[in-house]
């Protein structure tokens, strides 16, 4: 299993980096949204083991608990990728608003001569 | 204490002055300034006695301890003659100045930089610790450039100063550095305790490189070959500057550096060649060029450049005598290093004189073209005389102090011509050669200092003044120098016994009353060669003057016109072309090209030591089973994620990506992460819902129109990543060299009253993170607000997008 | 068999009963020629699909841990609830925007209104 | 073109309702089950969003008419508050005090510093969800 | 003893910050309450600074948990230094920022956001979490995103979308990052790894996943992967620009030295090399581009990074004296680098022209900006008595003990191209003749030219008084050289 | 053989959704993908209601319910943007 998800990772990396790469700005938000999965899903492979033991509610009476601390971990993390999700998009959106374009290529910042 | 406090008196000075400017108005504000290096000089003169004694003052104020930086004064033989030319010269500069300055220019400032320098130059010359040095080293240079651009609104000042600032700081860094590696050498920075213990060191590999980064210091600061380009431009400093910095002290401080130095470094062959060789060279060079200017004061700077040579080669030479320590047959070798110190004296007097009185001319004519001069005797008689006295002082000329300089130099060269050390042979006679060519030429452009402009025809039409005497005052300082000429020449041994001698015991610390250390200084010595060689330069000399416009298209011919000044500024455009063409090369300003980077050197620094460190062993033993359901929805979430990819519309790209969210709450619902997956449901949801309300007002993405090889090369980047990503990971689970901390918290119902061991994570154990992390939401939701609402743009005439 | 045992299999039973119809459905989404008719596949068929599973898992866990739950229950009825009202939103979004029929689609009753409409608005923007 | 939502707005009305109160119980059960300040706050939130989504936003300012920044600047200030209360107390910065109390209609009950804390959370959620939808949706 | 007070540097710009959002319409008490919490937050760094020299490295568990459980905050004298300088430098800017930023950013939350900057920073440094301080990034990256597209101007957003963007991966990577670690050796607690590391080895496998570390870090110091840092701190008004030149590369610089003295130390020929190469090439291309523009906030852009790969060659050269040297040039770099920000932007307000050649002999007319714009330009070079001198001496030492020639050739050439950069800003823009006649000048604001000149004093300050700050900065040195130092102070005992 | 059951029917959805993410690549139209991640919705209900029996634990009920709530409003907002553009008005009647 966790193979399994480490290669899934691994796909969600590369069709992120691929988004980032291109010249659409909503692709490039895109992937750092498809990234920020990825690192999700990497932290729960980091643990103790997927799938070993029971969820860790102490309510559950169970023998084993899987690893508490990444799922504490990403839910901080998601909530950060949220954030910087919702600002990332507003930024888009001004910036499509003030210049007209979301071709990347159109907004390349300082001309120093 | 006293001396201490002597370097400071020129910086309080120096406070107080602008104050003072304000309120006088009726009266020159140089009056005040010159009762500093007045009192100075008394002062510091008061030193000779006790100094000729063989007594050295010493005072140290910590600093800054814990480097071993301190405020450490020391005043011996060398260290008092540098000091006394030093307010010496000041005085009468700053006495010239008085008269030379009209009250419309913007005196306070000029004296505030004027005292600055004075005080730093003694700070040089009576610093023990080599960082004070520095400190002092440096404020020299400022000092220097402030002067130099005086007149800042002038391009050719701003040039200058630029110029001088970036060679002598860069040498001053160099120099640093190499004081940085004597300090490491021998764990201290004081001269004096470097001197004691560095016999141990030379061997090492460091000293060398100590020794020639401290000489390329020297060599900056006294315009050595090759980085003499500074002085001349230099010269667009007011006079009274050029005639103090630019030939009596600051362009001293290199030779200062390298007297210092002597004993520590002395007796290598490295610095014998290196010191000698570079200060004939800069001779032959500066006096070689002296002739073709027409300008009087670059002629000076050029001249001056030959003198410091000439200076530099004689302490060169002396150097050698340091080689096996002291014996009675080395001691020859030092009489070298005597008349280098008593050449800088003399050098200071005439060439000071020089430098006021061209200042006079320009200052009463307008111009120091010498193209436009001519003939200046009939009403400048007294300014005529004191030009001839130098003139002739600097071409080595009876009855002046130049001349008995000149004598030793050739002697020392003689001496040189001798030496058994370093296989020098040849070499030796090398020198002589140069250095009486360069004499020739020396004694051409002092005659043509004196003849082309004081004798022949006047033309005033081609002055911008009408021409006068100058003003009494104006002539006191050069005076008194011209005075020092010719006294010196009269009284030689007086200067000898009770200046030069200290000095060169402070030099030649081990030859300590030697016999002929220092020698009896004779006018008439009999016809020995170094006479013939002056009577020689002589007789050439004026016959090359005579015939000087038959020869002068030498200076056209191509190698001699290729000139470092024009291969500086070249390197200076050079350098901001070429800045500008690599920097606009990589900083394309596209984000993409940035990340493209960025992703490179992520595969090329984790996915190469991965390689590299063969840090890929798997270990999948401990998996979980995977289900065939688990497969399935992994599989759905690849399909999903690389659709993506091909996404033809936006609104495709974002179910997509609802689809990957939805999946991987099911994932860990899989993973037995129940909050987790409520958390993701739900964001993932609201995150589509603002995916959806700002993409409504962006236009449908178009095709990628990227050309097939980007993409390929984006292709194999993304790949690239992905795989390191994976295969790093991998390497992870197969290598958990720990049980995870986490155990701890399954007590979380005991430690924290919880049952819900990720809430009690959240809430309690890692409280903190939880706390930061609604701040950031926080931020972020305000922040949107922020960028929505405000709205500055109708400002926009800033200054964007140039 | 216990009553408990029948219950449980039961259960089973109507989850297995969901999962072939969700896959019938499934088939409906991606066999049918239209977003209309794939729209009575996906809403009606999977709604009975999800609902049986959840009727399921709720008669599983009352007889296994005599566990009445309300979340599951409330499941049901938020399913039965929102289901159909999504279900008739997105059709007409479809149709409102102009998403064509199969081919085989014999009649269009609205269409008249529709781009009658449309055809009101042109004049002014349509920009809402 | 007008686009009758009867259908829609008669389920809303409902569905807030449910979504309402799940979402205060999911952040009450937080502790001792899945849930918590955040997912309480982010289920609360949706309901908003819901809420949002049927009606237009001067008809739901009218209903509830707060301003949203200020929640969720408070829940900031409840959240960062608790931890520096018990600086106050002279305990380590965000010591959580939990203990069980007899109160006279629940019975036993487990009152907890946490659900201060987690309540600041929650506010913050719904309070900077809702910003930046308005904020978007108002920029047109 | 409570060790409260550690927390106090973070929680005070937090809680100011927040308060600060309901004073939103009330202008003047915003200002008033934001200076006087940013005094507080001085006062407050100072004397947790001398509490460490009595008693040690400090240490907050928060919530009572030990480590390595629950999240601590530790103040060694390195990270406490910092948080000073972080302090007064923002108190100074602020008082700039009364002057220039205008009534419409100061109605939306401008001061807050400073705030949450500051509290970001101060947790960054403070922290002893690896976990914790992603976290303390991101708020203070959260508020550097805001602060960068304040105002809206086309510049500022098309900036800041690559500024977003390249910090997002780069959070994302730090995540992947700090993944790994919890994976190889299942702690978080900084110290804590440390002893895990030391306890297995730092083998291959770790030394990838620190490599992975320096990337990150690299992209928030701008360690040669700077390319977004030109354009992005060119971009905000010139309080914002001065603050993230001051602070915010500062921050990635401390993560690296942590993170590369405590618990990736072992490998040093990798790690340290690289870091070494990296900070070489930074310089390179630091001194190139300073001299390639000739728009000022380029130049000035350019020679933070030139700082940057000074500042890192102290610890790729990885000795205590060349740490000495580093931290005060961090300590110095923030000074000058945001007083020269300040200059800078001050300049173009003035003139209302950004390009060298644009503006001319500004001296006369503001003769008291001239002279500091000397200052700091002959600060920055090095020259002493000024705040760079000392850092130049130490890191020369250290550079020399370990036989690092390379770098320290390197590092002081690149003092030479900074002189360079900036003289000819001095010698285009200050000297020369004026091109604006005293009639139609900009009047230069008292609130903009103090801030300036309290810079200015501390620059002097320092360099003069270095040996004043010479008991901390050795005391930090000891302590990034001796890991075991922290890890006791982390990890032994109930306090 | 409840086991086996359950199994299968887990299979069962993720064949579904399998292929629902083939209509969501498909399309051709937005309605059809909405439609399709709909449907995905209510299979991951489903799904996750089996695997809360298979592993006999109640923490996942609460998702359910969630999720049901969510695809509601999921779809709620595709629709609007799709039938017109804006999702949330300022002011219905314009």
């Amino acid at each position: 299993m966790e193979t399994l998800i480490t290669v899934l990772v691994g796909l969600l990396v590369t069709v992120a980096v691929y988004l980032l790469l291109s010249r659409n700005l909503i692709r490039v938000i895109l992937g750092t949204a498809v990234l920020s999965h990825a690192a999700h899903l990497l932290l729960m492979t980091m643990g103790n083991g997927l799938k070993k033991g029971s969820a860790p509610l102490l309510g559950e009476n169970a023998n084993s608990y899987v690893d508490a601390l990444p799922q504490a971990l990403i839910l901080t993390a998601i909530v950060i990728s949220f954030a910087v999700t919702a600002f990332l998009l507003v930024l888009a959106y001004r910036t499509y608003k003030k210049t007209g374009t979301d071709d990347l290529h159109a907004l390349r910042g300082f001309n120093d001569e | 204490m006293t001396i201490t406090l002597s370097i400071f008196i020129p910086f309080l000075a120096a406070i107080f002055i602008p104050f003072i400017y304000k309120r006088i108005q009726n009266r020159h504000i140089g009056w005040f300034v010159i009762i500093v290096p007045i009192a100075l000089f008394i002062f510091l003169a008061s030193f000779i006695p006790s100094i000729a004694n063989g007594s050295t003052y010493m005072h140290t104020i910590r600093w800054i301890d814990s480097a071993g930086i301190h405020f450490a004064t020391y005043l011996d033989g060398l260290s008092l003659i540098f000091a006394l030319l030093i307010t010496g010269v000041g005085s009468l500069v700053i006495l010239y100045s008085i008269y030379y300055l009209s009250e419309r220019e913007s005196l306070g400032r000029f004296y505030v930089y004027l005292l600055l320098f004075m005080g730093a130059m003694l700070g040089v010359v009576l610093s023990d610790n080599l960082m004070m040095l520095y400190v002092f080293w440096e404020l020299t240079s400022i000092s220097s450039f402030l002067l130099i651009a005086f007149w800042y609104h002038r391009k050719k000042s701003r040039y200058g100063a630029q110029k001088s600032m970036l060679i002598t700081v860069s040498g001053g860094i160099a120099m640093l550095a190499g004081f940085i590696m004597l300090q490491s050498l021998t764990g201290s920075f004081s001269v004096r305790e470097i001197v004691a213990t560095i016999g141990q060191y030379t061997d090492e590999p460091l000293f060398l490189w100590a020794m020639l980064l401290v000489l390329l210091g020297a060599f900056t600061k006294s315009a050595q070959f090759p980085f003499h380009i500074w002085l001349p431009d230099a010269m667009e400093a007011p006079t009274p500057v050029s005639a103090y910095l630019h030939s009596a002290t600051m362009v001293k401080a290199g030779i200062y550096l390298v007297a210092r130095f002597t004993p520590i470094f002395g007796g290598e062959a490295v610095w014998f060649y290196t010191v000698s060789g570079v200060g004939l060279f800069t001779l032959l060079v500066g006096s070689f060029n002296a002739v073709k200017q027409t300008d009087l004061k670059a002629l000076l700077a050029y001249s001056t450049v030959s003198q410091l040579g000439l200076v530099m080669s004689l302490f060169g030479l002396g150097s050698v005598a340091l080689q096996h320590g002291y014996s009675p047959d080395s001691v020859i070798y030092t009489q070298a290093t005597f008349a280098a110190l008593f050449h800088l004296i003399n050098h200071s007097t005439f060439k000071g004189a020089l430098f006021m009185v061209v200042g006079i001319v320009d200052h009463e004519l307008g111009t120091r073209d010498i193209r436009r001069l001519g003939g200046l005797m009939a009403f400048m008689p007294i300014t005529f005389t004191i030009a001839l006295i130098g003139s002739f002082s600097m071409a080595g000329l009876p009855p002046f102090n130049g001349f008995l300089s000149k004598e030793m130099f050739f002697e020392a060269l003689v001496n040189a011509r001798n030496l058994e050390v370093f296989s020098t042979g040849t070499v030796g006679t090398l020198f002589l050669v140069v250095a009486w060519i360069a004499s020739v030429f020396t004694f051409v452009y002092s005659m043509i200092i004196v003849f082309q402009t004081f004798f022949g025809e006047f033309h005033p039409e081609r002055v911008e003044k009408p021409s006068s005497e100058a003003s009494f005052g104006m002539l006191v300082a050069p005076s008194v120098l011209a005075i020092f000429v010719v006294g010196i020449f009269f009284f030689p041994n007086v200067v000898g016994n009770y200046l030069l001698r200290p000095a060169m015991t402070a030099i030649y610390p081990s030859f300590a009353g030697a016999e002929g250390l220092v020698p009896h200084i004779k006018a008439w010595h009999g016809f020995n060669p170094a006479l013939w060689m002056t009577i020689g330069v002589i007789i050439l000399g004026t016959i090359l003057y005579k015939l000087i416009k038959y020869w002068r298209g030498v200076y056209t011919i191509a190698p001699l016109r290729w000139n470092l000044d024009t291969a500086f500024n070249a390197g200076l455009t050079w350098l901001e072309g070429g800045s500008h063409f690599i920097t606009r090369m990589y900083m394309k300003g596209y984000l993409k090209d940035y990340l493209v980077y960025i992703f490179t050197f992520f595969i090329v620094a984790v996915g190469g030591s991965i390689l590299w460190t063969g840090s890929y062993s798997f270990d999948f033993t401990d998996n979980s089973p995977i289900a065939i359901n688990e497969f399935l929805i992994v599989l759905a979430m690849a399909g999903a994620a690389l659709a993506m990819i091909f996404a033809k519309s936006r609104m495709t790209a974002i179910i997509l990506n609802g689809v990957l969210g939805y999946s991987i709450a099911l994932l860990f619902v899989v993973f037995r992460a129940p909050d987790l997956a409520l958390t993701q449901t739900v964001v993932e949801t609201v995150t589509t819902a603002l995916f959806l309300l700002c993409f409504y007002f962006l236009p449908e993405w178009k095709k990628e129109r990227s050309a097939r090889k980007t993409k390929i090369m984006n292709g194999i980047i993304a790949l690239s990543a992905g795989t390191i990503v994976t295969v790093l990971a991998l390497a992870v689970q197969g290598n958990k060299m720990f049980e995870s901390i986490s155990v701890y918290f399954e007590d979380a119902y005991l430690l924290a009253g919880g049952k819900n061991i990720v809430n009690t994570i959240l809430g309690d154990f890692r409280a903190f993170d939880t706390m930061l992390e609604v701040v950031v939401l926080f931020i972020a939701g305000i922040g949107v607000f922020t960028l929505i609402k405000l709205k500055t743009g109708k400002e926009d005439k800033d200054i964007e997008d140039q | 068999m216990s009553v408990n045992e029948i219950g449980e299999f039961v259960g089973a039973l109507l989850i297995l009963l969901g999962g072939i119809a969700s896959v019938i459905s499934v088939f409906g989404l991606i066999r049918l020629p239209d977003v209309y008719t794939r729209s009575h596949a996906a809403t009606k068929s999977s709604t009975l699909a999800v609902l049986l599973t959840l009727s399921g898992t709720f008669l599983y866990f009352l007889f296994r841990e005599q566990f009445v739950s309300v979340r599951v229950l409330l499941g049901i009825v938020f399913v039965f609830l929102t289901a159909p009202v999504a279900g008739h939103l997105l059709v007409r979004a479809a149709y409102r925007s102009k998403v064509k029929l199969a081919d085989i689609s014999t009649e269009d009753e609205l269409h008249d209104v529709l781009y009658k409409i449309e055809s009101e608005n042109d004049g002014t923007s349509d920009k809402s | 073109m007008r686009i009758n939502d009867v259908i829609l707005r008669t389920v809303a009305r409902i569905v807030v309702f449910i979504i309402l109160t799940f979402g205060v119980e999911l952040f009450l059960s937080g502790h001792n089950n899945p849930g918590g300040g955040f997912i309480g706050g982010l289920v609360l939130s949706s309901a908003f969003v819901l809420l949002y989504l049927v009606n237009d936003i001067e008809t739901v300012r009218k209903g509830i008419p707060f301003d949203f920044k200020k929640i969720a600047a408070f829940g900031v200030l409840l959240a960062v508050g608790t931890g520096f209360g018990s600086v106050l107390f002279g305990e380590h910065f965000l010591t959580q005090a939990f203990g069980h109390f007899h109160l006279p209609i629940f019975g036993i009950t487990e009152l907890s510093t946490v659900v201060l804390f987690e309540a600041g959370v929650a506010l913050t959620v719904v309070g900077v969800v809702v910003t930046i939808i308005l904020t978007i949706s108002e920029d047109v | 003893m409570m060790n409260n007070i550690i927390v106090m540097p973070m929680i005070i710009p937090l809680l100011t910050g927040i308060i600060l959002i309901f004073l939103r319409s009330y202008t003047k008490t915003q200002r008033v309450f934001s200076i006087l919490s940013s005094i507080a937050t001085v006062v407050v760094s100072l004397v947790i600074l001398n509490r460490i020299q009595h008693e040690g490295i400090l240490r907050l568990d928060f919530g009572g948990w030990l480590p390595p459980y629950g999240i601590l905050f530790v103040a060694d004298s390195f990270s406490t230094l910092l948080v000073v300088t972080t302090s007064i430098v923002t108190s100074i800017l602020l008082i700039y920022a009364f002057s220039s930023i205008g009534k419409q950013h100061e109605h939306m939350f401008f001061y807050p956001f400073i705030f949450f900057l500051v509290a970001g920073v101060n947790g960054s440094f403070l922290t002893g979490d690896l976990f914790n301080m992603f976290v303390c990034f991101e708020v203070m990256l959260l508020s550097s995103y805001v602060l960068i597209t304040m105002g809206g101007r086309k510049i500022q957003l098309v900036e800041s979308i690559k500024y977003v963007t390249i910090n997002v991966l780069s959070s994302w990577f730090f995540l992947i990052g700090i993944a790994y670690l919890y994976g190889t050796v299942g702690t978080l607690n900084m110290a804590h790894l440390s002893v895990r590391v030391a306890e297995v080895g730092q083998g291959p496998l770790l030394t990838v996943i620190s490599l992975m570390f320096l990337i990150v870090f690299s992209l928030k110091a701008g360690l040669l992967l700077y390319f977004w840092l030109p354009g992005s701190y060119s971009a905000p008004p010139t309080v914002v620009a001065a603050l993230f030149g001051a602070l915010l590369t500062k921050v990635g610089i401390y993560a690296m030295f942590r993170i590369f003295t405590l618990i990736f130390y072992h490998e040093t020929v990798i790690t340290h090399t690289v870091i070494g190469i990296m900070a070489i090439l930074t310089m390179i291309g630091g001194s190139i581009g300073a001299l390639a523009h000739n728009d000022i906030r380029q130049i000035v852009s350019y020679n933070v990074v030139i700082a940057v790969g000074f500042i890192l060659a102290g610890l790729a050269i990885s000795s205590e004296v060349a740490f000495q040297g580093a931290i005060y040039y961090l300590i110095h770099d923030m000074i000058v680098k945001a007083l020269l920000f300040l200059i800078a932007g001050t300049m173009i307000y003035l003139t209302g022209k950004a390009k060298i050649q644009e503006m001319s002999g500004l001296i006369r007319n503001y003769p008291m900006l001239g002279w500091l714009f000397f200052i700091t330009m002959l600060s920055l070079t090095g020259i002493p008595p000024l705040s760079g001198f000392i850092s130049k001496v130490y890191l020369g030492q250290g550079a020399i003990e370990t036989g690092s020639y390379l770098l320290l050739a390197v590092a002081f050439i690149s003092g030479i191209f900074v002189l360079y950069s900036l003289l000819r800003i001095f010698l285009n823009s200050f000297w020369g003749e004026t091109i604006i006649s005293e009639d139609d000048d900009v009047p230069l604001k008292k609130g903009m030219l103090v801030p300036c000149v309290l810079f200015a004093i501390m620059t002097v300050a320092i360099g003069v008084g270095a040996e004043g700050l010479a008991p901390y900065v050795s005391d930090a040195a000891r302590t990034l050289m001796n890991p075991e130092i922290y890890i006791d102070a982390v990890l032994q005992g109930n306090r | 053989m409840i086991e086996t059951m359950l199994t299968v029917s887990l299979v069962l959805f993720s064949i579904t959704i399998l292929i629902a993410v083939v209509r969501i690549v498909l399309g051709p139209s937005m309605p059809d993908r909405v439609l399709a991640l709909d449907m995905i919705g209510v299979n991951l209900i489903a799904m996750i209601a089996v695997v809360s029996i298979i592993l006999k634990t109640k923490a996942f009920l609460e998702v359910i319910l969630i999720l049901g709530i969510l695809s509601f409003i999921g779809t709620i907002a595709f629709s609007k943007a799709i039938e017109r553009g804006v999702i949330v008005e300022r002011k219905r009647d314009r």
